[in-house]
């Protein structure tokens, strides 16, 4: 067996034994994989899913791809205000674990979520119109782009404070087995959250009351402009959960399909037993930080290499090599794509500004009619 | 109605509440099989099962978000603060979870918690176990905050703040505990938020005080009307929202105001509550409004300096006088 | 004297005591290689090197802590909170450590600290990055406070805080970096702390404001100059400890305050303010003290309620007016 | 080699293994180590030092217990108020352990600290004042039983949020590590503490910039009313070190002398290399949480076990089998520690309360005149 493709081992709760996709075991700062070998393994991993299933998540992937290329240059018009954190080389992460669940699990993630919540079934309608402001918005304009909510889908949320969805996650995943239903969670954060205090509360209490939250860290190798060796003084996440005795695996983030067969097997110990899980999933933003990053604290030469591992790409070479869509269905898909993602736009166009009343709106769900009025500026 | 301990009271508002809805959990810090560090959670436990009185690790920020996560799919938390300094630590999630995320998704997600536990001046325990909190949560719009100062009071609004559908800080005096008073025996016994009580009517001042300020405000008033000043006390018993009519119609009788709290003074409720009052009595008020407040200093162990920080009758009694010129 | 921006004074001061000072260190999430999130920190790491210019990991409590720490045994660390929003995961530390450390060990360990960074309103960033916490700070006593609104201003009294030798809360605003202004290049310029501003002088009425509101101020008193009526504006600079001494000495003079404020109303600086105007000047005012402030509701993102959410220029017209009885 | 004896190897920071003195590798919930066993040990440690020392650090167990026996009855009597935390039974720790460092380095601990500050140098007198809120009392009676300090022995605290400390004694090591001197800060807690979030972003902090502190976890088992099982989900606290590859030992703490070889290890790795160790050292306190603690969580027979270790009677044990001290060299030691309690009895009673006016100073160092006055009830 080969380093990158060796299966570690790693401690669970119940001292059982995962399987687990490790593909690198070397620091984060070390080369990332060959392109031959993560297309090598995909393509062992495309046999085992039914067609459909592939070609959807390919879809997804192009749609969410497509979608935020054109969230950046709205933005870059004007029409899309504060922070926006694009998702582009990390698609695989929330579509690969996404599909991995039923509609009635629950997502919680970070302010990189267009892609969870579209993975989610959040319409890039309301997505988009979320990104301007628009009452049409999944979270009618008042939330933004961190801030992106959708109760029909159990989206929940698009929370901008790192780390603080992990312990929200951990109590939404409470509420399961409280009410003894079998619905996970994941719960999606970057790997410079895991340095919050909150990582390891939650992770404590996930283990030690057996709670079914699947833990999925997009190690995309920098918070910010700080790359994970400045922040963190031993690098290998997946490992930390044995500090709280927690499954854990470590997972290609650019394989779509090793992110959708790793969860697959945490969704199952959380669905039957209620078991945690932390995944560390190795991915790459190819983009800046958030739109006004001028990205210095990385070269040009680094962005390429983990470019040769797009996610997208790799994907779609892959069908192509085991016949399952061709260059047609492959201009098809993209053309169909592109349509959605205009329509999104147009949508987002005309939908209305939030009347103004709605300044003061949802601030409670039980509005105790203010015998004090008049105290701000209205 | 029984005469009994404000501990004893809330103890059944949690256990009245937590029989009427499975829905109802309460989580803390030894609230189980230790009873409560303060007992208010006695009995609990071992009458409602493990899955709904759940002892945490020492993790406030942890399950405090944990707390706001299974209010978000619809079960309703109690979170317990084994004392309301501990609440620091879990602040962003009471402040940026729980209050914000109803607005923030545009009213899909409404948070029904309460997080309760002592607050406000203990006994000797220094600065770190001994603040008063209150303003600094109601600062925040998407918080209600309470602070009872009787048994049925506490029972009351505790009732209503378990079944409010937004989080709310229900802030206990640690002092407080062992105070008795008549409390109602129906299940269906609860106080709205948001609604003052007059504790004492009068006709020549107004005494606003809430949580530990309210009996030494009556013990004041009693001492008044001995030389002949009628002192209305008017306990807002809800922070936020504040009721401020009660307030403003008193101080439309009485034009003379004193507000009194435990709390350090800086941008506390009393500035709020003279705010509102000057706002809307400006022309009522014979003398400006007199604010006695704890001491604007951390809170000293020392017995000697702990006495002196707090508030007591006398002070009440010379405030009054100097908003009635005397 | 030059003119800069905000964020380039704001430099200025932080490498001028660097320069003067080795125990001075800046500590933060990308101040060093990063130069900053918002550039306030550029050039620094070059010219003062990494043991002086310090990025942490995203650990909130665990970088302040460690901060104050530092500052017990003498250190004058200069934490840099990414934003202030960020601030409340390290309230404990700032609280129950920084505040309370020189009295609860009876005077003998001083915390000579500055946390720093921007507050306020930004843009469109919702509410969790978009709050104003200065009352919340203000409220402790052993916290200074302190709130800059022009550039001199700002290095001045930056260049104090550093120098000061209890905790300092410097709240910069995230919109005004780029505001400009003369400022002075003596190296020994500093605004000592506690000393409000005549930011304009004016017979008819007084507005206070701070941070963002002193520009809108200024310009509703250029609006009112044009309708015959004279506003001084004060900007008290420093919120705690407050001047409310400059306040009340223009009260005096012109009878009717307004009070303007970015931040939520509710136990806000604003109700402190007023608390005290009243007690110090109740029979010289004209009309109530009124209070104009930023919406009672979390920061919306869409565009139009954010606008709606923070004072503008009309809403202090109207108010000047409003005091006016006109 | 038997179980109780072995040394475990624990990776560290760099690479470098270190011994251990691991006693127990028992869940927590296990008996405790044979009385024979300690003693057996502690026979061996004897012999690598002098006679003076072992003398004193007996002494200074004795004083401690003594000291808070006499705490315990004044606090009984009303003259002590607020909470109060004893030590007795974790004497050996903070004994042990501040024996290794010299006056100059710093001591940071919790709430339950007159152990230490009286280890640390601060004289009885100062302490006893302090839980009677006198002026003479170590914090000039504004601390209290939670709070001592003195700068004088560089005796920095007494914290009363659990984990507090944490990320202080972490920024106190970063100033030794600053301004180039030989420093160490040692940081003592609970091992309930170690489930907060600041015992994680710490440890990360220290290990990434390889700061002076030695992290010294007293898992005397129970935090308040809650076993450690009951609150952690993995157990083993020396293990969780390696989340952050900081070096870490585990160490018994009924053994005064295995505590200070521990610590003497760490010190050397710290001064030398300014790196950071976690220690976890078992120990169990024989009363209540507090005073006021009814302490129905756990059995009369499980102290009393316990209790077998007292490790100031091991100590007395040893000393005098090793012919070091002898019946009547005890009984003097006895006689001038109990003198020496009754005289800071004397001192805290005689010692005048604050003057009133103390209430006010020491809120600001550079008190600035308050232009706004009266503000408060004063
Ligand atoms: C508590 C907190 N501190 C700082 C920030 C500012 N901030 C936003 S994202 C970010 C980097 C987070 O990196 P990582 O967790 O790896 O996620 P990624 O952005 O790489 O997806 C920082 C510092 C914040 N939002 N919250
Ligand atoms: C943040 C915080 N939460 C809760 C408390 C209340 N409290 C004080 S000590 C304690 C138990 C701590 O146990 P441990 O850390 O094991 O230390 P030990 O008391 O055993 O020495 C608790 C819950 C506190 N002081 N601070
Ligand atoms: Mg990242
Ligand atoms: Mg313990």
């Amino acid at each position: 067996m080969s380093k990158q493709t060796a299966a570690s081992e790693m401690s669970t709760g119940s001292g059982e034994k995962t399987r687990t996709g490790v593909i690198d075991q070397d620091p984060p700062k070390a080369v990332a994989q060959q392109l031959k070998t993560v297309k090598q393994e995909q393509k062992h991993r495309v046999d085992d899913i039914d067609q459909k299933t592939l070609i959807d998540l390919y879809r997804q992937m192009l749609l969410v791809r497509r979608f935020e290329e054109k969230a950046a240059e709205a933005y870059s018009m004007g029409k899309i205000g504060g922070f926006c954190h694009l998702y582009i080389g990390q698609e695989a992460v929330a579509i690969g674990a996404i599909s991995a669940i039923r509609t009635d699990d629950y997502v919680l993630t970070s302010y990189r979520e267009h892609g969870h919540a579209i993975a989610k079934g959040i319409s890039p309608n309301a997505v988009m119109a979320e990104l301007f402001g628009k009452a049409g918005g999944c979270s009618s304009g008042k939330g933004g782009s961190m801030h992106m909510f959708d109760r029909n889908v159990n989206f929940l949320g698009g929370h901008a404070i790192v780390g603080g969805q992990i312990p929200l996650a951990t109590g939404v995943a409470f509420a399961s087995k409280y009410r003894g239903t079998d619905q996970v969670t994941l719960c999606f954060f970057g790997e410079a959250a895991v340095n919050q205090g909150a990582f390891h509360e939650s992770l404590n209490m996930a283990q030690l009351w057996k709670l079914p939250c699947i833990y999925i860290c997009e190690n995309n190798q920098y918070g910010m402009g700080t790359s994970l060796d400045r922040a963190m003084s031993f690098q290998n996440i997946a490992e930390k959960a044995r500090a709280y005795e927690i499954a854990s695996e470590f997972v290609d983030g650019m394989d779509v399909l090793a992110v959708r067969e790793a969860t697959a097997r945490a969704v199952e110990r959380a669905r039957k037993d209620f078991l945690p899980t932390l995944l560390e999933v190795r991915t790459y933003r190819f983009m800046g930080h958030s739109m006004s990053d001028p990205g210095s604290y990385r070269t040009r030469a680094e962005i390429e290499k983990h470019q040769e591992r797009d996610p997208v790409k790799v994907f779609s070479a892959t069908l192509k090599e085991k016949g399952i869509v061709d260059d047609a269905a492959l201009a098809e898909m993209e053309k169909s794509v592109r349509e959605e993602v205009e329509h999104a736009l147009r949508f987002a166009e005309d939908s209305p500004q939030p009347a103004p009343e709605e300044l003061y709106t949802d601030v409670y769900a039980n509005p105790i009619v203010p015998r004090n009025r008049g105290i701000d500026s209205k | 109605m029984a005469v009994i301990t404000m501990r004893e009271a809330l103890n059944q508002a949690l256990r009245e509440e937590m029989l009427r809805d499975q829905d109802v959990f309460l989580m803390g810090e030894e609230v189980a099989e230790y009873q409560g560090a303060y007992k208010v959670t006695k009995g609990l436990l071992e009458e409602l099962g493990s899955k709904r009185v759940v002892d945490t690790p020492i993790t406030e920020l942890g399950f405090a978000g944990l707390g706001v996560g299974a209010a978000m799919v619809g079960l309703r938390p109690i979170i317990e603060f084994m004392t309301f300094n501990f609440s620091i630590l879990a602040t962003d999630q009471i402040i940026n979870s729980a209050a914000k995320m109803f607005y923030m998704s545009g009213g899909q997600f409404k948070i029904p918690i309460v997080f309760r536990g002592p607050g406000g001046s203990a006994f000797q325990v220094s600065s770190q176990h001994s603040q008063a909190l209150e303003s600094w949560f109601a600062y925040f719009p998407g918080l209600k905050v309470v602070m009872p100062s009787t048994p049925a009071d506490a029972k009351g609004l505790l009732k209503t703040s378990i079944r409010d559908d937004d989080p709310v800080i229900f802030i206990e005096q640690e002092r407080m505990y062992g105070h008795k008073g008549e409390v109602p025996e129906d299940p269906e016994f609860t106080i709205p938020l948001g609604l003052a009580d007059v504790k004492r009517e009068g006709t020549d001042a107004t005494i606003v005080a809430r949580s530990l300020m309210v009996p030494v405000a009556l013990k004041a008033a009693e001492e008044l009307q001995k030389q002949g000043i009628s002192c209305e006390v008017i306990d807002p018993r809800t922070i936020r929202p504040l009721d401020i009519d009660t307030i403003v119609e008193s101080v439309k009788k009485t034009s003379r105001v004193v507000v009194a709290e435990e709390s350090h003074p800086f941008c506390g409720v009393a500035a709020e509550i003279s705010m509102e009052i000057m706002d809307r009595a400006f022309d009522y008020l014979d003398a400006p409004v007199k604010r006695v407040s704890g001491a604007d200093v951390p809170m000293p162990y020392a017995k000697n300096l702990e006495e002196l920080a707090i508030p007591g009758v006398d002070q009440l009694v010379a405030a009054v006088h100097e908003v009635s010129y005397m």
